[in-house]
């Protein structure tokens, strides 16, 4: 358990220092820390069973079916980085307390650092590979957050998008090759993959592997093509570039190269890929670095070199290789922090970073000045302190190395690169501390608070410890961590300050002179790279990205501007185009169900339907035609229905019909009536072959379906309406009983529908359009006769016998044709001649029903008959049915299922009277309506 | 069913099909718009009436159960063409307002009801209804 | 019989199609509808052509018309009425708003006849 | 311009208040028994219910309590009418089929009405245009005179006795 821990600690323990930041930032500071501190100290709990090479462990199930679960455990190797990672992060948390300017959100720094610690701890000890990648993309994002910290600065703004898109990028190609690795390995424990080296190296899916794993590593490394992203992560705090983008973060890549060695090292293409990006990064990071002003991007392109150098070590692939690789890492961290701490002091102290402004502060600032110089005779290679040590081993690697078997390839570049380092890490030093005290700083510096100049102090003294005594010091965490990364015995070896006269000593002696030599001749030499013109990456970067950005407008501007009429196109034609695709790839024959003989009476009826097709393409635009031939169309269609046996369908069909049309009279009533003569261009002969060739596919896709036979699944339904569904009639036995649920959502359509349309008509009748209303006339002549008597009279006779037709086919609908809806209609029919035979008002006063109050009535009612059922501990909307016997009437059904029906009906003629009532009262508010 | 029954069910329907053609015969064939507003009369009335009949005859004969649904229908029918009638002939006065002088007026001093001018009518038709028949 | 129906189908949804396509909201609403009766037609006719099948149960092993397709076309010709009804409204709320009754059709440069714009 | 019948605040009878439209009720319960198409007593007893119940609501529609008499003479004038209905179709019949459009002499007819209430005015406007032949086009604003168009006629005023003691004198037995 503890081992979880020490992860989630920092993770969870972020918030604790933003509350207690209310209280003061030594108290948001000391809360941090002790986070630091409890998780360092679970962990190094562990370091008696890791000396016992037992490795402790723990897992839990997180999302078992990717199996994707939460399992740690710290080896040497996680122990190393873990101890890293809380070690200088106690540091940076005590510096950033002192560092940090008082207005700048220091709880919200701190709540971030603890998140990306956390992130880091994740990475380094987590045992499944998923979710490693989960905390990869953490850090990701945590860095992201932390080079945006101050959001008011542009450049942090843009540094911190450009490192998330490089960094999680690299994370996505990252997480393809885990996967793909957890495939051929068989499984996402690190335990197990790590035995399964072979395995890995044979598969076919090898190289692809390695690619992608070596992207996510290279991009999180800032190794040469990817590097760009970090001089630009420069914007972030110092404290946050001393500790993530120099000791933590950016070596979570070479942690991983690490730990995949045994299974990816070894083979020639890892060698070549691996090592020879190392030296080119470490050779052109070097080189940039001599040349840049600013104190920070020094440091930063210097990390990137050191990078190099790690990887490099890493690709050779031998063990003494790793070795040097862990031991450097140790080193790096140490003396790379310390130097950005001791930019940060200069920043904090003269307040510019930039190089050529400073000089001779060694007497203001004795102390930032020797713990400087310590640190960077450290990065120079300097025999007292670590350095010396790491770079003697480096060199050691090199010379054994032969690359494309020219034996002095390798080293004479690593010597050219060498020389570089010296000479950038003696500028950074010389120009900034040493030389003639100026005096036109911008602040006046002196030595910074003990807070500031302490921690880099510290790791200036453990360097130099680790230098006089490295086997003492490091020699064994240096044993354990590179067991653990070989997953074998490491070689002998033993780390000490004097080797004797190793060729190693004599190239980097030599390397020493012609640094030194190099920076003397700094102002020529300068002059020669001013005028070389180089490709700036961060350039390209905007390049590229600016260029998708123009390309995704102008494809939406060229496809949608705007016209309904290029949408509607443009998406039938994608659907049908769409069909066509599926179609040409599947065979089609002809199927073999025997086909109906044609009906004449149906020939009479499919040349109506074709010839209204057509008038009414043709004729659209004079009102009457156009609204006689869709209505023919219906009829017709309803005809088709009674005669293939569908009569429920009919009968709908036919009352939608009518009301549709009342529908349409009533809009047509206040639509314009003259018609717009469309220029007859290419447009609408492109509209009319869009429509045939959609209609012919249609038609032939309908043709192709019934003519081939099929296993319909109806047989449930007809073989259980009666038994369970209790009625004979199954088209609405289904409708109200078997998809109940279907129903109850289609009347809440319609009710829902019926309110918009009201809401948008009151909209106009109450809202500023009602001025616009009262000036309009239709600019018919309106007969004085305004309502006939004879319509009058016989529908007023008819009400109360089409309300009886109605209850008629309501009762009867379980049965026999008939239901809920079309009695529904029938009295909505009726009801609305009220409305157009007498007029609105009149009729309106006399319906007495709220139209509103029946869609929810209605609704309330269907809902009741579902929840009756779960009250009965039956699923939502089951009904049941008896038949009682009573005495005088005789055997009576009676069936919840005509609640339903019931409330069905309420609320479609709730919907259909509330849309019809409304648009028709629309008319009396214009200006012919005061006639 | 024994062949009387078929042959008057025959019959029937030889007659029904005959007025309706007549009727749509009629439409094709009169001069006027009034005069083919007559035609549609014919063909709902006895025309539907005698396949109603033969319908009728027909579920009697062969199930035996004396179905009523067709006297409704018919009984329907004769409630609603009229009104239909009577509304194209009402929309024929309103447009066709300078018709031939053949339409006679009523009396001195009303004229019908579609072709009152607007200014002169004061007030609805609908609320003369209302009064006459309290 | 199926022929005739492929065809009717074919036609019904040409001529919507096109009508979606033209410039007044009212023709887009017919075409809409048109569309509409093709669609119910076609679902329809997936359950297979019968005629003069019992759609009444009488024994429940005889054959039937596929009363599936039908339930979905019933509740279909409902709902498209309620859209229907939705969009006619929407036209006419957008004629009174914004006083033509042209859809925004080939975009502001196209030819709809100058004086009618 | 709307109609503005306000039921009268007098209190109305029991028989006015639950059984408005006796003869709807009547009506309502026959077309009940004929739908269902078999008189049981279930039939029967929804029947009388529907009858009693839909009236009281669909009342408020129909203001006018109309009184039906001598219900013999409403017999006698449906089978008049269907009648005439039969004559009345061949005639057209012989006469759309046979005689040539240039001879048919359609005219419109004024007939003066006695008969007031708009029920009845509309009975006969039916009756006169189910008989084909004869087409009622409209009435008079005083609803005093109905305007018939006739397809093929010699002299008015054989159409207007004919329809007034045919069709009015009845309808005047049964309706005010």
């Amino acid at each position: 358990m503890s081992i979880a821990l020490i992860v989630l600690l920092p993770l969870l323990g972020a918030v604790f220092p933003a509350l207690m930041m209310r209280l003061g930032k030594n108290e948001s500071a000391i809360a941090a820390s002790s986070v630091t501190i409890l998780s360092l100290v679970l962990l190094l709990t562990n370091i008696f069973a890791i000396s016992q090479s037992t490795v402790p462990q723990a897992s839990w199930p997180w999302v078992p079916q990717i199996d994707l679960n939460a399992s740690f455990f710290v080896d040497g190797l996680g122990l190393l980085f873990a101890v890293m990672i809380l070690g200088i992060g106690l540091l940076v948390t005590v510096y950033a307390r002192f560092y940090l300017s008082p207005q700048e959100a220091l709880g919200r720094f701190f709540a971030y650092l603890l998140l990306f610690q956390g992130a880091m701890l994740g990475v380094v000890l987590s045992n499944n590979i998923l979710l490693l990648i989960v905390f990869w993309e953490l850090t990701s994002l945590s860095s992201f957050l932390l080079i945006g910290f101050k959001s008011d600065s542009q450049e942090g703004r843009q540094g911190a998008r450009m490192a998330l898109a490089v960094t999680a990028g690299g994370g996505l190609a990252l997480l393809a090759g885990m996967l793909l690795l957890g495939q051929v390995a068989g499984s996402f424990e690190l335990t197990e993959i790590l035995k399964e080296g072979e395995k890995i190296r044979s598969s076919p899916y090898y190289l692809s592997i390695l690619a992608l794993v070596l992207i996510g590593c290279f991009t999180k490394s800032a190794q040469f093509p990817f590097h760009f992203w970090l001089p630009h992560a420069m914007a972030a705090p110092t404290p946050v570039s001393a500790y993530l983008h120099s000791a933590t973060m950016v070596k979570a890549g070479i942690f991983l190269m690490l730990r995949l060695w045994p299974v990816l090292a070894g083979t020639q293409t890892w060698f070549y890929v691996v090592a020879g990006t190392g030296v080119i990064t470490m050779l052109i990071a070097a080189v940039i670095a001599l040349f840049r002003d600013d104190l920070k991007s020094i440091l930063a392109y210097s990390t990137i070199s050191h990078l190099g150098i790690m990887t490099m070590l890493v690709g050779f692939g031998s063990e003494m290789a790793v070795v040097a690789c862990v031991f450097h890492v140790i080193n790096h961290a140490i003396f790379k922090a310390a130097l950005f701490m001791n930019a940060g002091i200069v920043d904090h102290e003269t307040g510019t970073r930039d190089i050529s402004r400073l000089g001779g502060l060694a007497s203001l600032m004795p102390i930032s000045a020797i713990t400087a110089t310590l640190a960077a005779a450290s990065m120079v290679g300097v025999p007292p302190m670590n350095g010396f040590l790491s770079k003697e081993m480096m060199l050691e690697e090199v010379t054994h190395a032969t690359a494309i078997g020219v034996a002095w390839l390798l080293p004479g570049l690593v010597m050219l690169a060498s020389v570089f380092s010296v000479a950038y890490s003696l500028r950074f030093l010389l120009y900034t501390y040493f030389g003639p005290v100026r005096n036109d700083y911008p602040a006046k510096p002196h030595d910074p608070s003990r807070g500031l100049w302490l921690p880099p102090a510290c790791l200036v003294v453990l360097a130099i410890l680790i230098g006089l005594f490295p086997e003492a010091w490091a020699g064994s965490i240096t044993r354990l961590a590179s067991d653990a990364a070989l997953q074998s015995k490491s070689p002998k070896f033993h780390l000490s300050l004097w080797h004797g006269w190793t060729p190693a000593l004599m190239m980097s002696i030599f390397a020493f002179g012609c640094g030194a030599t190099a920076l003397s001749l700094y102002v020529p030499v300068r002059s020669i790279w001013n005028k070389a013109l180089l490709p700036d990456a961060k350039g390209l970067y905007d390049l590229s990205l600016n260029a998708c950005v123009r390309l995704a407008r102008i494809t939406t501007d060229r496809s949608f501007n705007g016209s309904l009429h290029r949408m509607l196109f443009l998406f039938v034609l994608a659907a049908s185009a769409l069909g066509g695709v599926v179609f040409a790839r599947s065979s089609y024959e002809r199927g073999e169900r025997e086909l109906l003989p044609i009906n004449t009476s149906m020939f009479v009826g499919w040349v109506l339907v074709i010839v209204a097709c057509f008038v009414l393409a043709w004729k659209h635009q004079s009102r009457l035609i156009a609204l006689l031939t869709v209505n023919i169309v219906g009829l017709i269609s309803s005809i088709a229905f009674i005669y293939l046996s569908a009569p429920d369908l009919a009968l709908t069909q036919i009352a939608v019909e009518v009301v549709t049309l009342i529908l349409m009279l009533l809009a047509l009533h206040f639509l314009p009536k003259e018609a717009i003569n469309e220029v007859i261009s290419w447009r609408q002969y492109r509209d009319i072959v869009l429509s045939v060739a959609v209609g012919a596919s249609v038609g032939f896709l309908c043709w192709a379906m019934m003519t081939h036979d099929f296993q319909s699944i109806s047989s449930y339904y007809i073989q259980h309406s009666k038994p369970l569904g209790g009625g004979a009639n199954v088209v609405n036995v289904i409708l109200v009983d078997f998809r109940g649920f279907d129903t109850f959502g289609e009347i809440t359509v319609i009710g829902i529908a019926a309110m918009a349309i009201y809401a948008m008509l009151d909209g106009m009748l109450t809202g500023p359009l009602s001025a616009t209303l009262l000036k309009w006339t239709s600019g018919l002549r309106f007969s004085p006769n305004r309502h006939p008597m004879m319509m009058v009279v016989v529908t007023r006779v008819m009400l109360p016998l089409a309300i009886l037709v109605a209850c008629y086919i309501f009762l009867r609908g379980h049965n026999l044709p008939g239901g809920g809806f079309i009695a529904a209609l029938v009295v909505s029919i009726a009801l609305i001649m009220q409305y157009m035979a007498s007029g609105f008002a009149w009729a309106d006063e006399r319906v007495h029903f709220d139209y509103h109050a029946l869609i929810g009535g209605g609704g309330l009612i269907a809902a009741i008959t579902g929840i009756g059922s779960i009250v009965l501990g039956k699923p939502f909307l089951t009904s049941g049915f008896k038949y009682v016997d009573f005495p005088f009437i005789g055997k009576v059904e009676l069936a919840s299922v005509s609640a339903f029906d019931l409330g069905v009906f309420l609320t479609v003629v709730g919907g259909v009277m509330l849309a019809l009532a409304n648009l028709s009262n629309l008319g009396r508010m214009t200006g012919d309506g005061k006639q | 069913m024994n062949s009387f029954f078929e042959a008057l069910i025959a019959l029937h329907i030889v007659v029904g099909a005959f007025f309706i053609f007549v009727g749509s015969f009629g439409l094709l064939k009169l001069p006027s718009f009034m005069s083919r507003l007559h035609a549609p009369s014919k063909s709902t009335t006895l025309g539907v009436g005698g396949c109603l009949v033969a319908s009728m005859l027909q579920l009697w004969a062969a199930a035996g159960t004396i179905s009523v649904h067709e006297t409704l229908i018919t009984f329907f029918l004769f409630m609603t063409a009229p009104v239909t009638a009577h509304f194209l002939a009402l929309a024929y006065l309103h447009t066709q307002r300078s018709i031939d002088e053949s339409l006679p007026k009523p009396s001195p001093n009303s004229n019908w009801s579609t072709l009152l001018n607007e200014e002169s009518m004061t007030h609805s038709n609908s609320v003369r209804i209302s009064e006459k028949s309290k | 019989m199926e022929l005739l129906v492929a065809t009717a189908v074919a036609a019904m949804t040409a001529a919507g199609i096109y009508l979606l396509l033209r410039a007044q909201t009212f023709s887009i609403v017919l075409g809409l509808t048109m569309v509409t009766y093709a669609v119910n037609l076609f679902i329809f006719a997936s359950g297979r052509l019968t005629v003069n099948q019992p759609d009444i149960i009488v024994n429940p092993t005889g054959t039937y018309a596929d009363p599936l397709p039908q339930a979905l076309v019933l509740t279909a010709i409902v709902i498209s009425f309620a859209m229907t009804a939705l969009i006619l409204v929407m036209s006419v709320r957008s004629y009174f708003e914004s006083g033509s009754d042209l859809v925004d059709l080939f975009g502001p440069e196209e030819t709809v006849s100058k004086d009618r714009r | 311009m709307e109609e503005t019948v306000s039921t009268s605040p007098e209190r109305k009878s029991f028989l006015q208040r639950w059984l408005p439209h006796p003869w709807t009720t009547v009506s309502l319960v026959l077309l009940w028994l004929a739908l269902q198409n078999s008189v049981s007593n279930g039939n029967l007893l929804v029947a009388l219910l529907l009858g009693i119940t839909l009236p009281i609501y669909t009342s408020s529609f129909w203001p006018q309590r109309q009184t039906l008499r001598n219900p013999f003479t409403v017999f006698e004038l449906v089978v008049i009418v269907m009648w005439d209905i039969g004559v009345a179709n061949v005639q057209v019949a012989w006469l759309v089929l046979f005689k040539d459009p240039s001879q048919i002499r359609s005219r419109w007819v004024s007939v003066p009405l006695e008969i007031v209430s708009s029920e009845a005015l509309t009975a006969l406007a039916a009756i006169v245009s189910l008989t084909p032949g004869t087409i009622s086009s409209d009435f008079s604003d005083d609803n005093r005179f109905l305007l018939v168009h006739c397809l093929d006629l010699e002299d008015a005023d054989s159409l207007i006795d004919s329809v007034k003691n045919r069709y009015e004198k009845r309808l005047k037995r049964i309706l005010i």
